[in-house]
């Protein structure tokens, strides 16, 4: 067709009009005959949602129930990532792990959703704190709910913790290999408390101000480094250039120890807290999962290192 | 163990059931969650749907009353009136209106179609322009002209709504446009001239129809109902960001600003007896006039009410009344505590029936003492003043010596120059300094003089205890001692609950350290004539006497009723005579009393007063007058002595029947004395010697309802006032008892309201259970309070916080305003209002006696317009000696027909100034004064005005005191020659129109002159030759009077048939007014 | 929130399981309570009926000696002539006038028109004439001046507002009236202090003022349990009980004693 | 018995954590002991019955040859997981929208609050402010309680145990571990939080919190009782009394230690017998203080110009 449409033998010299025209024709001849055909296609495609490629870019296996997909399910999956494809049977019985761990952990995530969502409405400054736990209280949508959450889920969090560590103790968990990863708990729960107590200041309200001045009045009694504690004195410490001067950034309970509290609160131990958990969870991976329930030893079998 | 299962139960289990359950439940609290969210935490909306159904109904049903009452206005003649004139007006210009509205009609048509296409030519030509404005090259821009030039010749096209089309250049579209433009303006302007006669009568009906209804009308109501029935539940709030107020009080209390008054009762649902929450949350506010004055959209509801504005999640969260807020809403009772936080400068606060509680509480509190132990910000300033001026003066004096020696050493300095130059410099300097040290004596001056004034304003509530020896019986005071109400039940001296131990060493210490002076011996008087002058001269307004039913007269100074049991009849004629008598001046720089050896010693006269009030020994100044209130009324010592003897006479027993009491001889009781009158504090209240610089010993009470509430110990009742029910109530002293404003506890009381009741009503029921030693019991004295008092009391101590409103919104007004704020504070401090009427819904002690029920125009002058009446500088001189003589002093100046007697009172500068202005700003006048010139009458007029006022249908001078003794004892008006003086000309003229207008009651009636073809015309028949006189007759009698001689005022007497009226009352007219004339130059120290 | 909450989720499962046994007796609660809750309003006074009307009339008599009329000296004013005897207590043989009579109790709610016709009060010989006025609420009373000299009417009222008006000689009459009910309000002109008159103001038509003879009569009464109050300007109010059948005609009698 | 009072400590929003904590310790341990005693008896059996050991799968759940041993996160631990964080959520939605958290009034340096608490979980601490100085019991003690327990796996060298519960296996370490964690913190907060009214001043559970009341009570000085007034001699004299708490309980430690557990005994070093002796003689310390305050109120044993213990 085009040889014919262009200056052919014959010499018969078809004018671009012409040419234009059945151009035109074809094209509204394809759009009749092909689109029908492929909408079908697309149709059809549809049928079958799993083999687009949006669905196999986002999903990158088959979801049949077999072994291979159910451990793919969590291999693949960057939340997920967190388990082994397979875990010991007994591994999922409450009454062994009472899943404390991941109650904290999910307390964790709660707490800092709520928190920076509290974030948007508070200034630390004196003159605004109070006012913006008021307004969150009356003003802001779900603003106490929010506040309620997050100051509960704080509470719950330390109890899950306790309970956490007590549970890994009696398993005796923490034996070798896991000595490491317990001591890693261990800082876990004292970030937790600071992470609490930091947080009781914010409100600057009564209660607040007096927990933390009694809490960081012992501060003052810190030996050397407190002007109270022993030797403190002898190291030239006063109230104002000792460890406790240094933690509220002043001497009093003010504007400053506010702002550290909030920093603290929000940013320094949170972040903190965060590397220290996943080393706690990569080490669980890599200490061989959780330790039990184990198969009970005998202490028959128990062999005596060589001294 | 239980058997294993076949199947592994890990594997095989279903936690369906499980994830079915949580699920739900989960559900159910996101639920629940949101359902808090938008009506848990939120009941105002529940609010205010009741709110919107009893609202309607209650319009419904007002709107059904008002037009009814509309109806009725609008069968009234006058209204019909109107009506027929509107309609007539709109009859009349309906053909014109109409014509004109066509016209317009057809214009606007016209305009629109040139509009259409002018607008897109204009924005064709705009946009070239631009192009042209921003085309570099010369040769461009000349192009782009001509395209500009010759677009503009380019015909258009218009089609006009008649059809008929036309074309334009740009140049005469714009004109076309334009003057279409032009035309319709003017037809408009004409239109709204037609119907002017129309809207002006429209307007004339519904301002009748608004001026005769009570409420609202039935378009207003009908506003409301529109607005009421399409509300959409939604926060109301006011916020007021400068002051960070957010109150959102209005979301529940939703009528709070309706303008009709709504109470409790009407937006009772039907059928319920008594207003349910709802209900009484829906009354309008009580006193609308109120929110005028204090805008809400500006002030809020919180400052004054406090409660947490923001809160709208409970009742008890938005009313603050939960533990941790540290502002609860005011109790109903003490409402106007709130007032206090603006107006706590203000010693009188009340407009109407607002203000009352608290302006009562701020008066106790002065008045019963109170401050004597208790420092409160701008009470009894005095003595504050007194020591910081006194350091002021030490500072300058300090610095007059360096001046003085800096200045010495310049001039050394200039003297020993090299240079002229340096010279003259210096001795500039040295000049500079002379000349500042000659201001420093001037302000040193100025100080001295405040120090004059302050120690005269200085006054203590009780009396001066250094007289006891002159002045009590010796046996009676330990008796008064033991519970001072056995033996006054009104008085004002509180219970101090002492021992007899304790009333025998401080009854010691009393009397040993009284002065012993020689008092003049005086003769016995007449008790008849002195109970009649007593009754009469105006002792009852501040005192009274008779107990229980027979008690008359005032509570603001001491019932005598008893007072022959304790007071030494030559003491007492003293005091009477003139109460600011002191035995011996003190001088507060050496702090001792001076006696006249002390003046001997300089060889000066023992004369002390307030021309002579300089320390004979040091110069400093004395304190030369008894510190109280009480004034000289100017008696006679005759007068006086015929008081006495009636007063010494009033007892219940002999003076001697009293138990001697010589312990009081006691050295040694005199020692422990002094350390009792420490602890108690008594020098708080009276002069005592030896504790002249003694310190308050209470709290100070500034910001005491702002103190936290763990603050305020409850002692053994904290645990009791928190619980509240059967037993909390401490008191158990049916006396105390019935002192609770609102009767015994039976709800909790752990707050500032329930502390400061129980506080007032026994002072110590908070050492009840405790066990303390004598020194540690608590050392505040029941003060015998009433319910009301102490509900005032309490007003103003729950009103006393630290403001945490911007400083813009304390009432510190710096114009007229300030003066009547200032003024208040004197008037109450001398009790002016217990003889005289200041606002007309204050009534006076006297008033309320019996004796003048009778005889009003013997009561005291009304001064509701006093400043508006008098020549401030008059009132001044007035004040400082209201005999207005130096010689004559034993008589009103202005009003001798009264029997009731206007007192010396011995102001301070101060003090006269402050009540001076205070006068003048309470009737809005402006200081200074100006006074206006009165036209100096032609003869002719002069003989007019005298006939008029002489004739017999002109009653003036029977009334009007004349000076002619005969005729002024049956007088009831003040002399007319006092007028140019004292009174302001244009006042004068209001007062003779309609006296009764500016003071109710009045003697001088009015209607005496009458409206007559525009002009003030004498009511009664004329004189003929008022014939074609058209001034106002008023104002010729006012000038006439302004320019009244003692001479005229003769001869017209003499004409009206007063011969009698001789030399001598003529003679002493003229020292009158010489007398004023002297007694002005006195006072102006 | 908080406790009160925890309280009510409480008080809500005891509800739960209580809910069965307590509806039944809320129901008759409700049913109990709305019959007493109507009040009864008074019974509405019947109009009067003329021809059951009663009638009351006495005598007015004084005590002990009559005291001796008190001189008035007029001389500040020439104008003034004629009696100038004290009118404060008038008595003629032991009759007492001047004494103003009236129902005080026995009425109810009844409420009377005012009447039409005005009652004058005539000042001559610097005297006010009657020298005690009876006229009823809102009743026009007319205020003449007879005397070549100008006087002041001056009301100084305890329950009505006061008004102080000159009137000179000759001069129109002064028209007014009283709202409020109000007994022995007095009346004065400042210019003429022995000039004093009272006027008493009721609600209802049934008053009466004693003549010379002490005599005085009030009509139209209805059958009822009346107090009748005599009151004198000096001596004071005093009361008697009286009752009244159909066309009853009776007579009381009062003393008063100085 | 003031239940207002009671009820009044119980229902602050901040004590209702410790509310809830109290049956949750209670429900926990008797979940482990309950396990424990299952593991426990297992273990009995196979220690008497070597072929039952062999084969036996040494759990006290059942199981069956044949069942995996090794089963899929997805779904069988996923689906416990979310199930938990659904109830988690469930009780802290509730418990947020009944219960406000605290606000108190605005903070004010001026007014002390009567008692002036520490948040709750650091009450243990504060309690112990009354029977040590600040340095001991502010700084000293969390950071030994810290130490110690960081160093808990390395001074436990018995293999037994690891994974499971049991009791029989880990007497001692157990115990100790429920004696620091109950008896000296648990204990301690609910003391601290229940029983410490205004002044700190001990108010047994239903008396009323009176903020008047006053106790006299005289502290002494352990050297006091002994007649020492020198300083020199008191400080002397404290040392000999702390070291020989520390000597003579070293000492019955060990004869009970290397009698009741001789196998620990035998693997331990030097160092981590040494190190297990001082935190265990610590812990036993703070009772044994506690109990020279509350019964014979003595203050402090040992007192040197720098330090009082």
């Amino acid at each position: 067709m085009p040889e014919e449409n262009g200056n052919g033998n014959n010499g018969k010299r078809v004018g671009l009009l012409e040419r234009v025209k059945a151009g035109v024709k074809e094209d509204v001849q394809s759009l009749r005959s092909d689109m029908p055909a492929k909408a079908k296609e697309q149709i059809e495609g549809l049928k079958d949602p799993t083999k687009t490629q949006v669905y196999t870019s986002i999903f990158r296996h088959k979801h049949d129930d077999t072994p291979r997909n159910r451990a793919l399910g969590v291999l693949s999956n960057v939340f997920l990532h967190l388990h082994p494809a397979k875990i010991n049977r007994d591994a999922v019985r409450y009454s062994y792990t009472w899943g404390m761990g991941g109650i904290t952990f999910y307390l964790f995530i709660v707490l800092t959703l709520t928190g920076v969502m509290l974030m948007f409405y508070y200034h630390p400054s004196k003159v605004q704190a109070f006012r913006d736990v008021l307004y969150l209280e009356h003003d802001v949508p779900f603003g106490k709910l929010l506040r309620n959450m997050h100051r509960w889920a704080a509470h719950l969090m330390v109890i899950a913790v306790w309970l956490h560590m007590f549970r890994v103790f009696l398993t005796g968990s923490y034996k070798k290999p896991r000595e490491f990863n317990w001591n890693i708990g261990v800082l876990l729960l004292v970030f937790t408390l600071l992470l609490s107590f930091t947080g009781y200041l914010l409100p600057d309200d009564q209660l607040g101000f007096w927990a933390v001045t009694v809490g960081t009045n012992m501060a003052r009694a810190t030996p050397g480094l407190g002007n109270e504690g022993p030797f403190g004195h002898m190291l030239g410490m006063t109230p104002y250039n000792d460890v406790r001067f240094g933690l509220l950034g002043g001497s009093i309970v003010d504007a400053n120890a506010l702002l550290r509290s909030y920093i603290w609160h929000c940013i320094g131990i949170p972040i903190v807290a965060s590397v220290l958990m996943i080393v706690h969870f990569w080490r669980v991976r890599k200490d061989g999962g959780i330790s039990g329930p184990a198969a009970v030893m005998l202490a028959s079998e128990v062999k005596e290192p060589k001294k | 163990m239980s058997p294993v299962p076949e199947k592994d139960p890990i594997v095989s289990k279903s936690y369906a059931a499980h994830y079915v359950i949580a699920m739900l439940i989960l559900m159910v609290t996101l639920f629940w969650a949101l359902w808090d969210e938008s009506f848990g935490q939120r009941p105002w909306k529940t609010f205010q749907h009741v709110w919107k159904d009893r609202y309607s109904a209650f319009l419904n049903s007002a709107r059904s009353k008002s037009s009814q009452s509309e109806k009725g206005v609008e069968q009234n003649s006058q209204y019909q009136q109107l009506e027929q004139a509107y309609k007539d007006a709109s009859e009349t210009v309906r053909p014109r209106r109409d014509e004109l509205q066509k016209q317009i009609t057809d214009l606007s048509a016209k305009i629109l179609a040139v509009q259409n296409v002018f607008t897109d030519r204009r924005a064709y030509v705009n946009a070239l322009t631009y192009e042209l404005e921003t085309e570099n090259s010369a040769s461009g821009k000349k192009s782009k002209q001509q395209d500009i030039d010759e677009y503009k010749k380019k015909k258009a096209t218009v089609e006009f709504p008649d059809g008929h089309r036309q074309q334009y250049n740009f140049a005469e579209l714009e004109e076309t446009y334009n003057s279409l433009k032009d035309q319709r303006t003017k037809l408009s302007a004409e239109l709204g001239d037609v119907l002017k006669p129309v809207t002006e009568a429209s307007n004339k009906m519904s301002t009748f129809v608004s001026d005769h209804m009570v409420d609202l009308t039935p378009t207003q109501i009908d506003g409301l109902k529109k607005k009421t029935e399409e509300w959409d539940p939604k926060i109301v709030q006011i916020n007021v960001a400068e002051a960070n107020i957010v109150d959102r009080c209005e979301s529940c209390h939703m009528n709070a600003r309706e303008p009709l008054q709504i109470t409790a009762a009407v937006m009772n649902p039907k059928g319920e007896k008594r207003p349910d929450d709802y209900a009484h949350a829906f009354t309008s506010h009580p006193e609308p006039e109120l929110l005028q004055t204090h805008d809400p959209d500006k002030f809020g509801c919180s400052p004054c009410h406090q409660g947490n504005g923001r809160a709208t999640t409970s009742v008890e969260k938005a009313h603050g009344n939960y533990e941790h807020w540290l502002w609860p809403l005011f109790p109903k009772q003490n409402a106007e505590a709130g007032c206090q936080s603006c107006h706590a400068a203000d010693m009188h606060v009340a407009v109407g029936d607002v203000g009352q509680h608290i302006s009562n509480g701020k008066f106790l509190f002065r008045q019963r003492g109170c401050m004597g132990c208790h420092r409160y910000e701008g009470y009894d300033k005095e003595p504050e003043d007194l020591t910081s001026i006194a350091q002021q003066l030490k500072l300058f004096e300090q610095q007059k010596i360096d001046n003085a020696k800096i200045s010495a050493d310049l001039m050394k300095q200039a003297d020993a120059a090299s240079s002229n130059d340096e010279a003259n410099r210096l001795n500039q300097q040295a000049v500079a300094l002379r000349v500042a040290n000659s201001k420093i004596d001037g302000r040193v001056q100025q100080l001295d003089f405040q120090t004059h004034s302050l120690m005269q304003d200085m006054k203590k509530i009780g009396p001066n205890l250094k007289d006891v020896r002159l002045k009590l019986n010796r046996d009676w005071i330990p008796i008064w001692l033991k519970k001072p109400s056995d033996f006054r039940p009104t008085t004002k001296m509180p219970n101090f609950r002492l021992s007899d131990h304790q009333i025998q060493t401080i009854s010691a210490y009393l009397w040993q350290s009284g002065f012993t002076d020689a008092l003049p011996k005086q003769k016995p008087g007449n008790v008849e004539h002195g109970k009649l002058l007593f009754e009469t001269r105006g002792c009852l307004a501040c005192h009274s006497i008779g107990e229980g039913d027979q008690l008359q007269g005032g509570t603001f100074a001491a019932n005598l009723t008893r007072v022959g049991e304790k007071a030494n009849y030559d003491y007492l004629v003293r005091w009477i005579h003139n109460a600011r008598e002191r035995t011996r001046p003190y001088c507060p720089y050496e702090k001792k009393d001076i006696g006249a050896e002390d003046y001997a010693k300089k060889g000066l006269p023992y004369q002390f007063d307030l021309e002579h009030s300089q320390c004979p020994n040091d110069g400093h100044e004395l304190q030369v007058q008894n510190m109280t209130v009480m004034p000289s009324l100017r008696l006679t010592p005759e007068d006086a002595q015929d008081i006495a003897t009636y007063l010494i006479g009033q007892k219940k027993q002999e003076p001697s029947a009293y138990a001697q009491a010589s312990f009081m001889e006691d050295p040694e009781l005199k020692e422990e004395g002094k350390k009792w009158i420490r602890h108690y504090g008594c020098a708080g209240c009276h002069e005592i010697s030896g504790f002249e610089d003694e310190g308050r010993i209470g709290t100070e009470l500034t910001y005491e309802g702002s103190k936290p509430i763990e603050r305020l110990d409850f002692a053994l009742f904290t645990e009791n006032s928190q619980r509240g029910g059967k037993g909390s109530e401490p008191i158990t002293d049916p006396e105390d008892w019935a002192r609770l404003p609102e009767g015994p506890a039976k709800k909790p009381w752990y707050d500032h309201k329930g502390f400061f009741e129980h506080k007032l009503a026994e002072p110590n029921v908070y050492d009840q259970g405790k066990v303390k030693s004598e020194t540690e019991v608590l050392r505040m004295p029941n003060l015998h309070l009433s319910k009301l008092e102490i509900q005032d009391l309490t007003t103003f101590l729950l009103g006393s916080q630290e403001s945490s409103l911007p400083p813009s919104y304390q009432y510190k007004p710096g114009d007229a305003r300030r003066d009547i704020q200032e003024g208040w504070w004197v008037v109450e401090k001398y009790n002016c209002m217990g003889c005289h009427q200041l606002t007309p819904e204050q009534s006076t002690i006297l008033m309320g006696m019996k004796r003048y029920q009778d005889a009003q125009e013997q009561l005291p002058p009304k001064l509701l317009t006093e400043g508006a009446r008098v020549d401030p500088e008059w009132l001044r001189r007035f004040l400082s000696n209201p005999s207005l003589s130096t010689t004559d002093t034993n008589r009103n100046g202005v009003r001798p027909y009264l029997q009731v007697r206007m007192p010396t009172f011995s102001f301070s500068d101060n003090e006269l100034r402050k009540l001076v202005r205070f006068f003048q700003a309470l009737s809005q006048q402006p200081m200074p004064y100006i006074p206006e010139q009165v036209p100096v009458l032609s003869t002719k007029e002069n003989d007019m005005a005298r006939s008029l006022f002489s004739s017999t249908a002109a009653p003036c001078l029977k009334c009007h005191a004349t000076g002619d003794p005969q005729h002024d004892k049956i007088a009831t008006a003040p002399n007319f020659l006092l007028a140019r003086e004292r009174l302001k000309p244009d006042w004068a003229e209001r007062w003779i129109l309609d006296p009764q207008a500016i003071s109710p009651g009045t003697a001088m009636p009015s209607g005496l002159f009458k409206r007559e073809n525009n002009h003030w015309v004498f009511s009664g028949p004329t004189p003929p030759s008022f014939q074609g006189y058209d001034k106002d007759h008023s104002k010729l009698l006012v000038d006439y009077i302004f320019q009244l001689t003692p001479e005229e005022q003769r001869r017209v007497a003499a004409s009206m048939g007063r011969s009698q009226a001789s030399f001598q009352p003529r003679n002493q007219q003229k020292q009158a007014v010489r007398q004023t004339e002297t007694a002005s130059t006195d006072g102006s120290r | 929130m908080n406790k009160k909450l925890w309280a009510a989720l409480f008080l809500l499962c005891l509800l739960g399981l209580l809910a069965g046994c307590s509806k039944k007796e809320n129901t008759n609660e409700e049913q109990g309570s709305s019959p007493s809750s109507e009040v009864k309003p008074a019974p509405a006074s019947a109009p009067i009926d003329p021809a059951t009307a009663a009638r009351v009339s006495g005598t007015v008599t004084f005590g002990g000696t009559t005291p001796k009329g008190q001189k008035i000296d007029m001389s500040q004013d020439a104008a003034c002539k004629g009696n100038n005897m004290a009118e404060t207590i008038v008595a003629n043989d032991g009759k007492l006038a001047n004494v103003f009579v009236y129902v005080k109790e026995g009425l109810g709610d009844r409420t009377f028109d005012t009447p039409k016709d005005s009652t004058t009060i005539d000042q001559k010989g610097c005297q006010y004439h009657p020298h005690v006025l009876a006229v009823m609420t809102g009743q026009n009373i007319e205020i003449k001046n007879d005397d070549d000299t100008t006087h002041n009417i001056h009301p100084t009222p305890k329950d009505n507002r006061e008004w102080n008006e000159s009137q000179p000689p000759k001069a129109a009459p002064i028209e007014k009236s009283f709202a409020r009910e109000e007994i022995m309000l007095p009346v004065k002109c400042n210019q003429h202090p022995w000039m004093k008159m009272y006027v008493n103001v009721v609600k209802s038509p049934f008053f009466a003022v004693t003549g010379a003879d002490g005599k005085y009569e009030i009509k139209g009464l209805p059958p009822g349990n009346y107090t009748l109050a005599f009151v004198q300007e000096k001596m004071g109010e005093q009361t008697q009980k009286v009752t009244l059948a159909a066309k009853d005609s009776k007579t009381v009698d009062q003393g008063f004693k100085p | 018995m003031d239940w207002r009072q009671l009820w009044e400590i119980c229902s602050a929003p901040d004590n209702v954590p410790i509310v809830g904590l109290i049956p949750l310790l209670i429900f926990y341990i008797y979940l482990a002991w309950k396990q424990a005693r299952a593991n426990d008896e297992l273990i009995g059996q196979l220690e008497t019955n070597p072929a039952m050991a062999k084969t036996h799968h040494r759990k006290s759940w059942p199981f069956r040859p044949g069942w995996q041993k090794e089963i899929h996160v997805w779904p069988f631990l996923l689906r416990m997981e979310f199930l938990v964080a659904m109830i988690v959520t469930i009780i802290l939605m509730v418990w947020s929208i009944t219960l406000n958290a605290p606000l108190e009034e605005p903070a004010n340096p001026n007014l002390t609050m009567n008692p002036a608490k520490a948040p709750w979980y650091f009450l243990g601490l504060q309690e112990m402010l009354v029977y040590f100085d600040p340095w001991i019991a502010g700084v000293v003690m969390p950071t030994l309680i810290i130490v110690g327990l960081m160093v808990i796996p390395y001074i436990d060298t018995n293999p037994l145990g690891s994974g499971y519960y049991t009791w029989k296996q880990r007497k001692f370490s157990i115990g100790t571990f429920l004696f620091g964690f109950i008896i000296l913190w648990i204990a301690m907060i609910i003391i601290g939080t229940f029983i410490r009214g205004p002044g700190w001043q001990w108010f047994w559970p239903g008396q009323t919190w009176d903020h008047n009341r006053l106790i006299y009570e005289v502290n002494r000085d352990l050297p006091d009782l002994f007649g020492i007034t020198s300083n020199l001699g008191k400080a002397i004299f404290g040392g000999i009394v702390v070291g020989g708490f520390y000597a003579v309980g070293g000492f019955i430690m060990h004869s009970l230690f290397r009698r009741y557990n001789p196998k620990d005994y035998k693997r331990m070093s030097l160092l981590q017998y040494s190190i297990m002796m001082f935190f265990v003689l610590s812990m036993v310390a703070l009772p044994a203080k506690m109990l020279l305050r509350l019964a014979w109120h003595i203050k402090y044993v040992w007192i040197t110009p720098w330090f009082n213990v």
